[in-house]
């Protein structure tokens, strides 16, 4: 029988509220609830926090769907999506160096983060001005050197997510040409953790819900508590409230869960993790020797599955925000 | 007379040594006002000013949310990390060195992992020093040691080695048994080389820490640096830089004394750098 | 003094990497001799004294010390003074005095502590002396002139009162005065701890003036066209009796004599 | 007779030598077997034959993306800056290091510069040498020479200073110039002493290499590891630290070869690790 | 043979931090003069050397060469043997020798090719001969025995044909039949090429043999509470004629007037 459990985040807009809670002992507050204990970790590094999961140090962590389905469940993870924060609407974007159509984007080098969101993005972008990547070059460039990667001479086009991205629009010859308020609902960011300790222990889903949605409560509210906790979080990041908000205001953060779960199970879900997997696919980066995106399965919470049956290690799961919305946690 | 024979006064001296680091610091400022006439709001190459702005901000003003001296609690919370690191690198460069290079059984089996596996740059395998150590303070320490420890150790070995073997019978006919000599002989004579290579292995150090930070951790000087980096706010980076630079310089300093204090036999003889 | 054979060597055999070095030296040496040994630079004197500290293992042949082979690697019975490195550098005069006796008596920490130590220096005290560094006790042999580190590794080596004192041309970096101390002071030694003592030098004089018995090392055999081709033995084994010393003759004799590889060449 | 004197021989010596590695070996496999036992499609330590068959992939099959054998891509292109980044790196040693060396001019001018600027690390200014070399080739290269340069040159500073005093006097006394010293004298001397710098070198540049190939490229052994890192495939990262731990022992062994051949009479005197 | 002053030290003082080590020494020698110079170990024999080289510069007074001030630096007209690391050990015995003339031929590389490589080769040919290192020529001085590298090192030396020579105890690794042949080669290019020489040894034998003049260098004034107070000046300038040399009782008379620091601390 398991007590202590830990989950571990990443600094990013939409899960900057994990640290704070935290910080601000709401966590705590909670999980002494259920007689647990729930131990919330700040990794400076994303891909490293999902490859810490992923190698059980972790019983949680923040991702997006797509690193969702690549690395933990590609992995043989059983994954669970307990709690989904937030879609991207307008947080990542592409942006060009003196030009001012997407189109314009062919036979130019576009630096980003390989097999990042911004790839997807990127591929999703050319698929609406019927380009491929073939007609460009990627070159992978880290996240945090994006900024002054954009600022020599070489770079003309970069797609990245904020805060990077609202940095470099702020450059005189920069031009946003594309984000992902186009393809809302795609890049989500959600809260996984592993199938099989939350099914053994109910209670640390129920923990982490809970303590989720009464900062959700408390951030989205305008009084002066919602502001610190804002501004809190904002510090954590590197930025000050109105630097904070501005990425909130391209974030369709889930404030209430009743949102979430018909986010969740909406029909356009399935849809979205079939593009997903087919990026991955293409990119071979979906699990060893995949013969095929459905070589893993994604259950949807309706019960209906997409890809193999017989290997399904990513479960969109919404009984937890369920129980958050019937507030009977 | 030859150049080689002129010896500079010492004023000379040290107009000479200014020089360089007058010129840095002029292009510097020359290139951050020319960027600044172009984007006042540049934040690649702040102004000195700026900079000195940072540095204020940092050291003195109580960091809103946590009301910290931020670059107090992150030059403790690095310079902990790094001491305990160095610390324990150089006590596994005296031991094994010592080792490898006094019983040749030692060195035929140590010697030839060890050269190998100092050839592994120690970034490739940070995923699984962060599965075996975890996300602590612990794997900060570890990748330091990893990184410097195996460098550390050949050089000590390899000057356990250069000790003239004339020495080392002198002492057998002297009637030292192994161990007898390890602390008597060895040991001395190798402590002040330990030493030296601990200075060249800072930057190396500092490296690595700054590298551990940037992926796990809360605090500390790397940490810091990684944080503001998304948003170039490099009036903070180039502070902490001269800052870590100034740290290093201190510490290297303050090493090149304590052998010079301690083992005074090993500066008798002539100039170093 | 006894006569009993304290050394004894069997058709010894050395060569470096092929090249032989010395060839068939045999020799028998009685308790309480002095042996010098002179010979042509590079001829292999130093290398026979490597052999009978057991710092090198000969390739055929035998060494038998009180007619038991040598022990394999180098034993406080045997003392030795080298040409250079024989002092050690992180030890001031004093120090590098008492260390064997710091290593005799604490086996662990190999360093004596407190009055132990001040008596230990206290005994060293008429041997700096004699060698004439009681106002250098205190300094690093880097602070020395090679002269005085010269002396300073004579005496080093002759505090274990070995049985057995191996030097090589310990004397060629002293002056005169010193020097003439120093061939008394061994005298001394030799006679009070009856030692047998093979000496290599390049001074005829002290040769003969030293020693009870001088070996002569030279190739025998010689290839013009392969100056390598074969090691150097011991041609000439003259006992030196006392009134023999100082013999300006027989000097001149042993140096005329002396077959000379440079000039062949 | 003491552990010191008593020499391996041959067979026991490879013998010793080999433990090491198997005992790694081994460990590495339990430890797989063990984590593949809980979760057959463990990413983290994947057994010896995933290995070699993700090696075979990246070697002989070609990308489905690009249609290239990427390992040898990436090899040949690591290689190149590698070696572009060394030579330059080992100019300015030699240049430099001779200059500071034997020049008490220079000396007093450069050295307290130098030893604080090799005090900066270089990750922590990355956005000023992306500003000063671009995006491309060239600031990888210049990641490469500002990380090991600096040492180089101390080094070799160094070992012109350790030079004896008498073997200058005596040139001086043949007649001999500035420059002739420093060719005939100096540079022969000191070469022999920039190739082990170099090969103690390589490590750091590896790493500057395959950080700088994080940063922003296209190929390259960094470039893979990273990217891959992306989904934890430590099949082939594990694959690549095999693989770089192998190029760089076989450059090690290819400069000390250089050395001994170039420079016989400095391998005379004594062993060497 | 003129008589003309060569070189004249006058009123030097020199002091290694703050400690002096020569006072008052003067001297006028004239051309063509063999200076030997002895003294105790440590008293600064070497040092007064380095002076005449002007590898150091004194604290107080002057010396003047042919009547002008030295130059400020090592030139070519002063050879110099040192005890030790007096050959380059990253060249050949052949390549040690003709650098020299590598050095003087070519300004820019500093080094011969083709014939004119193979005329400086030949040329060194009888002089490697007569240091008996014919044989060696391709070597490396560590693959050389100590006395050979010293043998080596004097060649070099000798091979610009300085008007003035220093050295500083050349022969006390060499064995007696390489030491009289070296002597002899030594004292042939001095009538040769009318050098003045300097010459530190600890031979007294060989002092007198080879030199015009005795220097003994000692100090004078000596306190026993702090014996690094004063520094050593010339004690005997003795004139030796040639029918002088070899005498025993001059020998005897220097050997045992010379003062002895040792024997009185
Ligand atoms: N470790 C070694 N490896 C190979 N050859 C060596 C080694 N040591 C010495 N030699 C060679 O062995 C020979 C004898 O050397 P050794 O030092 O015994 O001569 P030596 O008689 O002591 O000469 P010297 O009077 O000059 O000291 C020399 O030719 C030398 O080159
Ligand atoms: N660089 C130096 N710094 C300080 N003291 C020195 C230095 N060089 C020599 N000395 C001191 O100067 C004195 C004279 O040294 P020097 O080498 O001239 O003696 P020496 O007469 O040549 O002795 P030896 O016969 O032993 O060679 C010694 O006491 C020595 O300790
Ligand atoms: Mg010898
Ligand atoms: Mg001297």
């Amino acid at each position: 029988e398991k007590t202590d459990f830990s989950v571990c985040w990443s600094i990013y807009v939409g899960w900057m509220p994990w640290g704070y809670l935290q910080d601000s002992g709401i966590m705590k507050k909670w999980a002494d609830k259920y007689d647990i204990s729930v131990d919330i970790v700040q990794i400076n590094d994303y891909v490293e926090s999902i490859n810490q999961y992923t190698a059980g140090q972790y019983d949680g962590c923040s991702m997006t769907n797509m690193d969702a389905l690549s690395i933990p469940a590609g992995g043989g993870v059983d994954t669970t999506a307990l709690i989904v924060g937030d879609y991207s609407n307008g947080n990542d974007g592409i942006i060009l160096k003196d030009k001012t159509e997407l189109a314009e984007i062919k036979g130019q080098t576009v630096n980003l983060v390989e097999l990042s969101v911004s790839h997807y993005l990127l591929a999703r972008a050319l698929d609406t001005v019927g380009l491929s990547e073939k007609d460009l070059t990627v070159v992978n460039t880290s996240d945090a050197d994006m900024i002054a990667a954009y600022a020599t001479d070489d770079v003309t086009s970069v797609v990245t997510w904020n805060p990077l991205l609202s940095e470099i629009e702020a450059e005189a010859n920069a031009t946003k040409v594309f984000d992902s308020s186009g393809i809302p609902g795609e890049i989500i960011d959600v809260m996984m953790v592993n199938t099989e300790t939350l099914a053994d222990n109910p209670a640390f889903g129920k923990a982490l819900t809970g303590a989720w949605y009464e900062l959700m409560t408390l951030m989205s509210s305008d009084s002066d508590e919602g502001a610190a906790a804002r501004t809190a979080m904002a510090e954590a990041s590197g930025t000050d409230l109105p630097g904070y908000d501005a990425q909130l205001a391209t974030t369709k953060m889930f404030y209430a869960p009743a949102e979430a779960v018909a986010f969740t199970e909406s029909d356009e879900l399935p849809d979205t993790m079939k593009f997903v997997a087919e990026f991955l696919f293409d990119n071979g980066i979906l699990g060893e020797g995949a013969p095929s995106p459905e070589f893993v399965g994604v259950a949807f919470p309706d019960g209906s599955v997409f890809g193999d049956e017989g290997n399904v290690k990513l479960r969109f799961d919404t009984s937890f925000m369920k129980m958050a919305a019937d507030g009977s946690l | 007379m030859r150049i080689i024979n002129l010896r500079p006064g010492r004023l000379t001296s040290l107009a000479l040594g200014i020089v360089p680091f007058a010129g840095v610091i002029i292009a510097y400022a020359v290139a951050s006002h020319y960027r600044r006439l172009e984007n006042p709001a540049d934040k690649l190459l702040p102004s000195l000013e700026k900079m000195g702005e940072a540095f204020w901000r940092m050291a003195f003003v109580p960091d809103r949310r946590s009301g910290d001296l931020l670059l107090w609690l992150d030059t403790f919370d690095s310079l902990m990390r790094l001491g305990v690191g160095m610390a324990v690198a150089s006590l596994l460069a005296i031991t094994l060195g010592i080792a490898i290079g006094f019983i040749p059984h030692v060195r035929s089996s140590l010697a030839p992992f060890l050269a190998t596996f100092s050839l592994i740059p120690p970034i490739t395998i940070l995923p699984i020093l962060f599965i075996s150590f975890g996300l602590g303070e612990v794997s900060k320490i570890a990748l330091i040691v990893i990184g410097t420890a195996p460098v550390m150790i050949r050089y000590t070995a390899q000057s356990v080695l250069d000790i003239p073997r004339e020495m080392i019978i002198k002492a057998e006919t002297l009637g030292a048994s192994v161990w007898q000599m390890i602390t008597r002989l060895v040991l001395p004579q190798v402590l002040p080389k330990v030493i030296s290579c601990l200075r060249l292995s800072l930057v190396p150090a500092w490296i690595f820490l700054i590298s551990a930070e940037a992926i796990a951790s809360t605090s500390g000087l790397g940490y810091r640096i990684f944080l503001v980096r998304r948003y170039l706010a490099m009036d903070v980076i180039l502070t902490y830089v001269v800052w870590i630079t100034l740290l290093a310089f201190v510490l290297d300093r303050l090493l090149l004394a304590l052998s010079k204090r301690a083992f005074s036999w090993n500066h008798l003889e002539r100039d170093s750098l | 003094m006894t006569h009993e054979t304290k050394l004894s060597v069997q058709n010894l055999f050395m060569s470096y990497d092929g090249a032989p070095i010395l060839e068939r030296v045999s020799l028998d040496v009685s308790e309480g001799s002095f042996c010098t040994i002179v010979g042509a630079s590079g001829c292999g004197k130093s290398t026979f004294l490597r052999l009978l500290l057991s710092q090198e293992r000969a390739s055929r042949g035998k060494i038998l010390l009180d007619g038991t082979p040598l022990p394999e690697e180098p034993t406080p019975d045997r003392g030795i003074v080298f040409q250079r490195y024989s002092v050690f550098p992180h030890l001031t005069v004093a120090e590098n005095l008492i260390l064997a006796n710091e290593f005799e008596a604490s086996p662990i920490t190999g360093r004596l502590f407190g009055s132990a130590r001040k008596e230990a220096l206290c005994e060293i005290e008429p041997l700096l002396e004699r060698i004439g560094l009681n106002q250098a006790a205190n300094r690093y042999p880097a602070q020395l002139s090679g002269g005085m580190q010269q002396r300073l590794a004579i005496a080093q080596a002759l505090i274990k009162r070995p049985k057995v004192l191996l030097l090589d041309e310990p004397f060629g970096a002293l002056d005169p005065g010193i020097r003439a101390d120093m061939h008394e002071l061994l005298h001394d030694l030799w006679r009070e701890l009856n030692m047998t003592i093979f000496m290599v030098t390049h001074d005829i004089h002290e040769a003969f003036k030293l020693g009870t018995r001088l070996l002569v090392f030279d190739k025998v055999r010689h290839d013009p066209q392969a100056p390598e081709a074969y090691g150097a033995t011991i041609t000439y084994d003259l006992p030196i009796k006392a009134n023999d010393r100082g013999d300006a003759d027989l000097v001149a004799l042993a140096s005329g004599e002396k077959p000379n590889t440079a000039a062949d060449s």
